[in-house]
């Protein structure tokens, strides 16, 4: 089997993902045998134009990064994004809704000019993405099963269903029996429900399923003591770029 | 807990038998047709299907997916399936090569088309695209024994000149002369001189009685409801129209539960039935 | 059937002697709410005295949510290998009810194939029953689930001072010979045994209109307003199904390694309630909307399989209630569906 | 980076950050009190844990919110490895392989697969540690105001303990590597800021502490640590007492040096690590003799939790949402940490303040390069590229940037 030459790029987003990748440990030899990387910016010094698959981590935020990516997009037959930065633009979408000129105001003061940020967008909007490995961070074992599957040649198997579903496969008591909410019922799975096997809520990291009952998901948040300012923060964690389609969605 | 079953078997009805591509034929832009036979001389031996039975076929490393055996029954050296490249494990299994190997579970369903029942009397075949694989080990079976039937018959509808499936054979069965074709496409082109439009519009020119003919039917799901329409308006018997159906399938021995209508399994109980034993099941069609 | 009585007295020597003696697995307080079965490796630890049904069901020890089938190699030669793993267990203190639902699970994995999988370690396992306290939800009652009559070894019930044991198999009766100190039921002792299940009995508080449904269903049927009602919150999440008792619905993937060397088939369990559940390549669903599912899920509980065993494919636990964020009640909609009907 | 140099003379030295400006302190106003520890965390994927912490302990001051000493031990526990997993990233997967005059670990897999195998061991055990208490290595989950959401059992404690006494057999190996390394004889005398605790080598909590002499309570950082923006770097400049200081493993080791356990000074000894250092190439050795420090203290730690044994009642602290200010200060991997948080009587934020540590360094790293370039100034340009390269990564700023994003510009040479 031939080698794919792979290129591992971070833009905008807190270089968890490509962590996710290090952090493979048991399969991080295989991987490397597997396929020939090139191109690594967290673990590689070297830097390499010659790729044909290209694992973006993060969003982008500047002018640079426009730029950056429509050059990765050129190279590059296959474009995976990793985590929910580069997905959905992720939590990094939250300087969206504050405002972008508010934001520089607060940080950067009377520097703020000097400062290259944009509104943030998701990969896609400038590069067609082929796969997406979704999640903060994406499920490690996912963005195995997607190089996995572009070597064999196969369509990756992501899943489009509630997290509920791995929850109640994995034993969970449901949190809202404990009193604590969970976006659960509307997000998609694949990340073996790793939040309510701590105890905590589903917080929609991977995004929503592409039928989320919405309407249903805020009366029970309602009925759970949250006001509807409370329960569209909820949803606007990792989907502020997408909360409008959210919205939309169940219309 | 005594069960009552003799659980001694070490085998599990999930792990499929190895088995060779040893011919790979593309007769459509779609469509290619595999030769398969076993490498455990034993299993070979033992493998026998009934027309409309299908196989679990295994790209190793990739999945599993059901296809229906095209080949006549009376070869037992070899089966034949014809697939579609439609999705992962048919996109594999049309990048293999000959001599690559698969995985092989079944044959599967005891819903077959009823051949021996069909003996003396007219066979109608009706299918729309890909839906005339299933039929093929019918009509190859049939025109095997053709002097146990009487008036034959097979409309088939093809999206357009192109898309039409086993065309060789199809000009073998015109040139015998003993089995009468109706060929329509939706979509024709400059040279294209049969029929248009969909292959349904054709059963009203059926003259065979119907208390005298066996109907057997495969193509997509939204064909079947104008087919049955059809053939009712004729005034057959449902009891004589035979169709094959096509759900999810994840085993295929009627364990997942993916592909029951009502109380019906398509892995166990078809995937043939008769227009009969499906009448009253609710989203059969 | 052998009738036995073991004294109060004589219960705990019984059960530690059973945990020292086999891989033993019931009851433990998980957390808050629920109990689960899980492994025990002290007396302490077990819990019969549980109330919320346990999430999941002891289902799990026969039909895993994941499971591996066949493991193979690739390389010049394909080398395939079934993957069958059972080892003798006891399970220890489950109720009526979810024996009833093994059982059906049984008719389910020995109809048409024999799944080897399953059967394996349904035939090592040693299931002793004891009676749990109905939730609210529970109808096992009207389901005629609330007794098992068959499919445990042991079944112990809590009379007064003494344990009546009923003693199904041969294997049982060894245990129970070997490890507890029991005599022979008096005709006292069943009077005392029909009082306790004629109380039990009573404790059930939910009760639903079954008798009718196998008709009043085919009435209902196309009646889309009535599904597009109750089906109207549905999530499509499917816990109703990973939390049922006598769910089986699972998929097989196929996996392999990244040295493209080994790779295996596992099941896991699925859920007819999300939308994949029907589609086929090429797109087509046969059940796009969330009521159509829906209504295939309570056919598939409560008449496929009247045709097909002439049982109901639910014990009335309740434990699809209790799990439905949106309040998708079976036995209130079972109940409803008569209501509708009628008028 | 960018170096102008001119007639063996230095005109300009820039260093830049190329990482995009994120606006964290914008990000948090408005959220509830149990959120902004899921959004810091965020900041960074290699020190979530750091983030985690600096927020709670924010959070937690300015709510008034106790919580026991079973949670701050645990989270003491959770807090060593991160610092592990990064040392382990850090002084495996990039200054070993620099000093092999490799790229990456990569190629080591062939040459030096011993090392590769170490690394990945050590790695992994740190990351175990995190994901059994934090619910997942990036970014953890369990770990909350007031407490976890679920507690590890006490099988998993005892596991834990297994991997960790296994994992000696490995730094011995290491330590023998390490010998073997040539590492640059520089110096630099500058301040050194960390956290300092009477009794802990601190990394979760204790006074801010410099070696300059002077030693202020966390909530009172402002009286020393001043922050600027500057023209050329979206991450804000930070001085103390001169003008740069540093912050880091070497920061801590020289000022905690006495609270490490006696294993890991034997290790600094026979690594020739003395405090104070000031060569800031020793910062990958410091960070190694931490990693043997958390190793010894973990199994401490966690035969301390066993005694006590694991109290679910102990495991959240009560919470009442309340206004205020409260600053949680943090060693990351790579220094000093500051959250500062001021919340409204709803338990929203209304204002921010970040201070982290690749920050602070720059006005060091700036301070340091310019004296190892001044040097070096007759060797090639190669040579002094390599160095000044070679110099940012044993800062370890942050992984993303230390690697080839981080590339010398040198002009007029
Ligand atoms: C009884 C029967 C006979 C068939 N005979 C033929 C035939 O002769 N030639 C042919 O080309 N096709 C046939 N099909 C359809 C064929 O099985 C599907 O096209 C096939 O599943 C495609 O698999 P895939 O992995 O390539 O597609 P994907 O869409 O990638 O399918 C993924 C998985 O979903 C499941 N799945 C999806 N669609 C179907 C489906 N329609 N039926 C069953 N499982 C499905 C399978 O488990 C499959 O592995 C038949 C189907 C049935 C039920
Ligand atoms: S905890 Fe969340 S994901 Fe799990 S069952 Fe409940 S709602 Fe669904
Ligand atoms: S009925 Fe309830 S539990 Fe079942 S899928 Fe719908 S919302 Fe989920
Ligand atoms: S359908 Fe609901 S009540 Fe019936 S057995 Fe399943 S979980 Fe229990």
């Amino acid at each position: 089997m031939r080698k794919p030459k792979v290129g591992i790029f971070g833009l905008t987003g807190c270089g968890g993902c490509q962590l996710e990748i290090l952090n493979l440990e048991d399969q991080l030899l295989d991987l490397v045998n597997a396929i020939e990387i090139v191109h690594f910016t967290e673990a590689i010094t070297e830097y390499s134009d010659n790729y044909e698959i290209a694992i973006v981590e993060g969003s982008i935020s500047t002018m640079h990064e426009i730029e950056r990516i429509k050059k990765i997009g050129d190279i590059a037959g296959t474009i995976v994004a990793i985590g929910a930065c580069a997905v959905s633009g992720g939590l990094n979408c939250l300087k969206n809704l504050y405002g972008l000129e508010k934001a520089k105001e607060l940080v950067y003061r009377d520097k703020k000019k000097l400062i290259d940020s944009i509104e943030v967008k998701p990969v896609d909007e400038y590069v067609k993405v082929d796969y997406y490995a979704r999640g903060c961070p994406p499920n490690r074992f996912e963005i195995v099963d997607i190089i996995r599957s572009l070597i064999v040649g196969k369509k990756p198997e992501i899943p489009n269903y509630p997290v509920c579903i791995e929850c109640k496969r994995n034993g969970n008591t449901c949190v809202y029996e404990l009193g604590i909410t969970c976006l659960g019922p509307i997000s998609r799975a694949g990340c073996n429900s790793r939040c309510p096997n701590s105890v905590s809520g589903c917080e929609a990291c991977r995004g929503v399923i592409d039928d989320p009952n919405i309407n249903a998901q805020k009366d029970l948040l309602k009925e759970y003591g949250l006001t509807v300012e409370d329960i569209l923060k909820e949803f606007n964690l990792y989907n502020a770029c997408r909360g409008k389609t959210i919205e939309q969605k169940n219309k | 807990m005594v069960l009552g079953v003799n659980a001694a078997s070490k085998n599990t009805i999930y792990a499929p038998d190895v088995a060779r591509i040893t011919r790979i034929e593309q007769i459509s832009p779609t469509e290619k047709v595999f030769k398969i036979v076993f490498d455990d001389e034993e299993i070979k031996n033992k493998f026998e299907f009934k027309p409309g039975q299908f196989v679990e076929l295994t790209v190793f490393g990739l999945g599993e997916a059901p296809f229906s055996i095209i080949s006549n029954p009376k070869n037992r050296d070899f089966f034949k399936l014809c697939v579609r490249n439609a999705g992962s494990v048919s996109r594999a299994l049309h990048n293999m090569e000959e001599g690559e190997r698969v995985g092989i579970r079944g044959p599967f369903g005891n819903g077959y088309f009823p051949y021996e029942k069909m003996k003396n009397h007219n066979v109608l075949l009706i299918a729309g695209g890909l839906g005339l694989a299933p039929l093929m080990s019918l009509i190859r079976y049939i025109l095997h024994y053709r002097e146990d039937y009487k008036e034959i018959m097979v409309i088939y509808g093809a999206v357009n000149p192109e898309s039409i499936l086993f065309k060789n054979e199809i000009q073998y069965w015109s040139n015998r002369g003993d089995i009468s074709l109706c060929l329509s496409v939706d979509n024709p082109d400059d040279k294209w001189t049969g029929e248009i439009g969909v292959c349904t519009k054709l059963i009203p020119r059926v003259k065979f009685p119907p208390d005298d003919t066996y109907a057997a039917v495969c193509g997509p799901p939204i064909m079947y409801k104008y087919v049955i329409d059809e053939l009712k308006k004729k005034k057959f018997k449902p009891e004589n129209i035979y169709l094959s159906l096509e759900r999810r399938m994840e085993c295929g021995v009627g364990k997942c539960n993916h592909c029951h209508i009502g109380d019906k399994l398509v892995c166990v109980d078809g995937p043939v039935f008769s227009l009969w034993q499906i009448k009253n099941l609710k989203e059969a069609i | 059937m052998l009738y036995k009585v073991l004294d109060k007295s004589a219960y705990r020597d019984f059960v530690k002697a059973l945990i020292s003696e086999y891989e033993f697995i019931g009851p433990k307080k998980k957390d808050r709410s629920v109990h689960d079965f899980v492994p025990i490796k002290d007396i302490s630890e077990l819990d019969t005295n549980y109330m919320r049904v346990t999430i999941p069901p002891a289902k799990k020890l026969l039909f895993p949510p994941n499971e591996k089938l066949v493991t193979y190699e690739v390389g010049r030669k394909i080398e395939v290998r079934p993957v069958i793993e059972s080892d003798e267990e006891i399970l220890f203190g489950v109720n009526a009810w979810d024996i009833n639902g093994m059982n059906f699970l049984d008719r389910v994995f020995t109809t048409d194939f024999i799944d080897e999988n399953y059967i394996s370690k349904r035939e090592k396992l040693i299931v002793i029953g004891m009676d749990s306290k109905p939730t609210e939800t529970n109808f096992s009652l009207s389901m005629g689930t609330e007794y098992a009559k068959d499919g445990f070894d042991i079944y112990l019930t809590e009379l007064k001072d003494k344990y009546f044991i009923r003693i199904a198999t041969a294997r049982g009766n060894e245990i129970v010979e070997r490890y507890a100190k029991v005599s022979d039921a008096t005709a006292e002792d069943f009077r005392g045994y029909d009082k306790y299940m004629n109380n039990y009995r009573k404790k059930f508080k939910m009760s639903v209109n079954i008798k009718n449904f196998y008709d009043d269903f085919e009435l209902i049927y196309d009646n889309e307003d009535f599904w597009k009602k109750i089906a109207k919150n549905c999530y499509s999440c499917g816990s109703c199904n990973l939390v049922c008792p006598t769910c089986f619905c699972f998929n097989i993937k196929d996996d392999i390694e990244l040295n493209l060397k080994s790779g295996s088939k596992t099941r896991e369990w699925d859920s007819c309630m999300i939308s994949e559940y029907g589609l086929v390549a090429g797109g087509h669903n046969f059940r796009p909307d969330k009521e159509n599912r829906l209504k295939q899920r309570y056919r598939c509980k409560l008449k496929t399989f009247i045709d097909k065993f002439g049982k109901y494919a639910c014990v009335g636990c309740g434990r699809c209630i209790e799990a439905c964020l949106a309040k998708i009640n079976i036995a209130e909609d079972i109940n409803s569906v008569k209501k509708e009907v009628s008028v | 980076m960018i170096i102008n140099i001119k007639d063996k003379k230095i005109e300009e030295l820039i260093f830049r950050i190329p990482e995009p400006p994120r606006f964290f302190e914008a990000m948090l106003v408005g959220r509830k009190y149990d959120e902004p520890s899921h959004i810091a965390s965020r900041i960074c994927g290699i020190c979530s844990v750091a983030h985690t912490c600096a927020s709670i302990k924010a959070t937690e001051k300015a709510m008034g919110i106790e919580p026991s000493l079973q949670t701050i031990n645990l989270r003491k526990l959770v807090y060593h490895h991160e610092n592990v997993r990064s040392n382990v990233l850090h002084v495996y997967f990039l200054a070993i392989p620099d000093f092999f005059g490799v790229g990456s670990i990569i190629p080591l897999v062939e040459t030096h697969p011993e090392v590769v195998n170490i690394a990945l061991r050590t790695k992994k055990i740190a990351n175990d540690m995190v994901r059994i208490i934090g619910g997942r290595a990036v970014h953890p989950i369990r770990i909350v105001v007031g407490g976890f959401t679920k507690l590890p059992t006490e099988e998993e404690m005892v596991e834990m303990r297994k991997m960790l006494e296994a994992s000696y057999p490995n730094f011995e190996k290491t330590l023998e590597v390490l010998k073997a390394l040539e590492i640059p004889d520089f110096e630099r005398e500058t301040e050194y800021i960390s956290i300092s605790d009477p009794i802990d080598y601190a990394l979760y909590d204790g006074n801010i502490k410099s070696t300059d002499g002077w030693e202020i309570d966390d909530q009172n950082y402002m009286d020393k640590i001043n922050e600027k923006i500057v023209r050329y770097s979206t991450a804000k400049h930070c001085w103390a007492t001169r003008d740069a200081f540093m912050v880091g493993a070497l920061a801590r080791f020289n000022n905690n040096y006495e609270r490490l356990t006696d294993n890991a000074k034997k290790y600094a000894n026979e690594l020739g690590l003395k405090a104070p250092c000031y060569n800031p190439f020793m910062n990958n050795i410091a960070q190694f003799v931490e990693i043997i420090h958390s190793v010894d203290d973990s199994i401490k730690l966690i035969n301390e939790i066993l005694e006590e044994g694991l109290d679910e009642d102990k495991a959240m602290a009560e919470i009442k949402p309340k206004g205020g200010r409260g600053v949680g200060v943090v060693e990351a991997p790579r220094g000093l940490l500051i959250h500062d948080y001021t919340y409204n009587d709803l338990g929203r934020v209304e204002k921010a303040n970040l201070i982290i540590p690749t920050g602070m360094n720059y006005a060091n790293i700036e301070k340091d390069m310019y004296a190892l370039v001044q040097a070096i100034i007759d060797k090639s340009e190669v040579e002094i590229r390599l160095a000044c390269e070679m110099l940012i990564r044993a800062y370890d700023p942050c992984i993303s940037c230390s690697t080839h994003l981080l590339k010398c510009k040198l002009i007029n040479k």
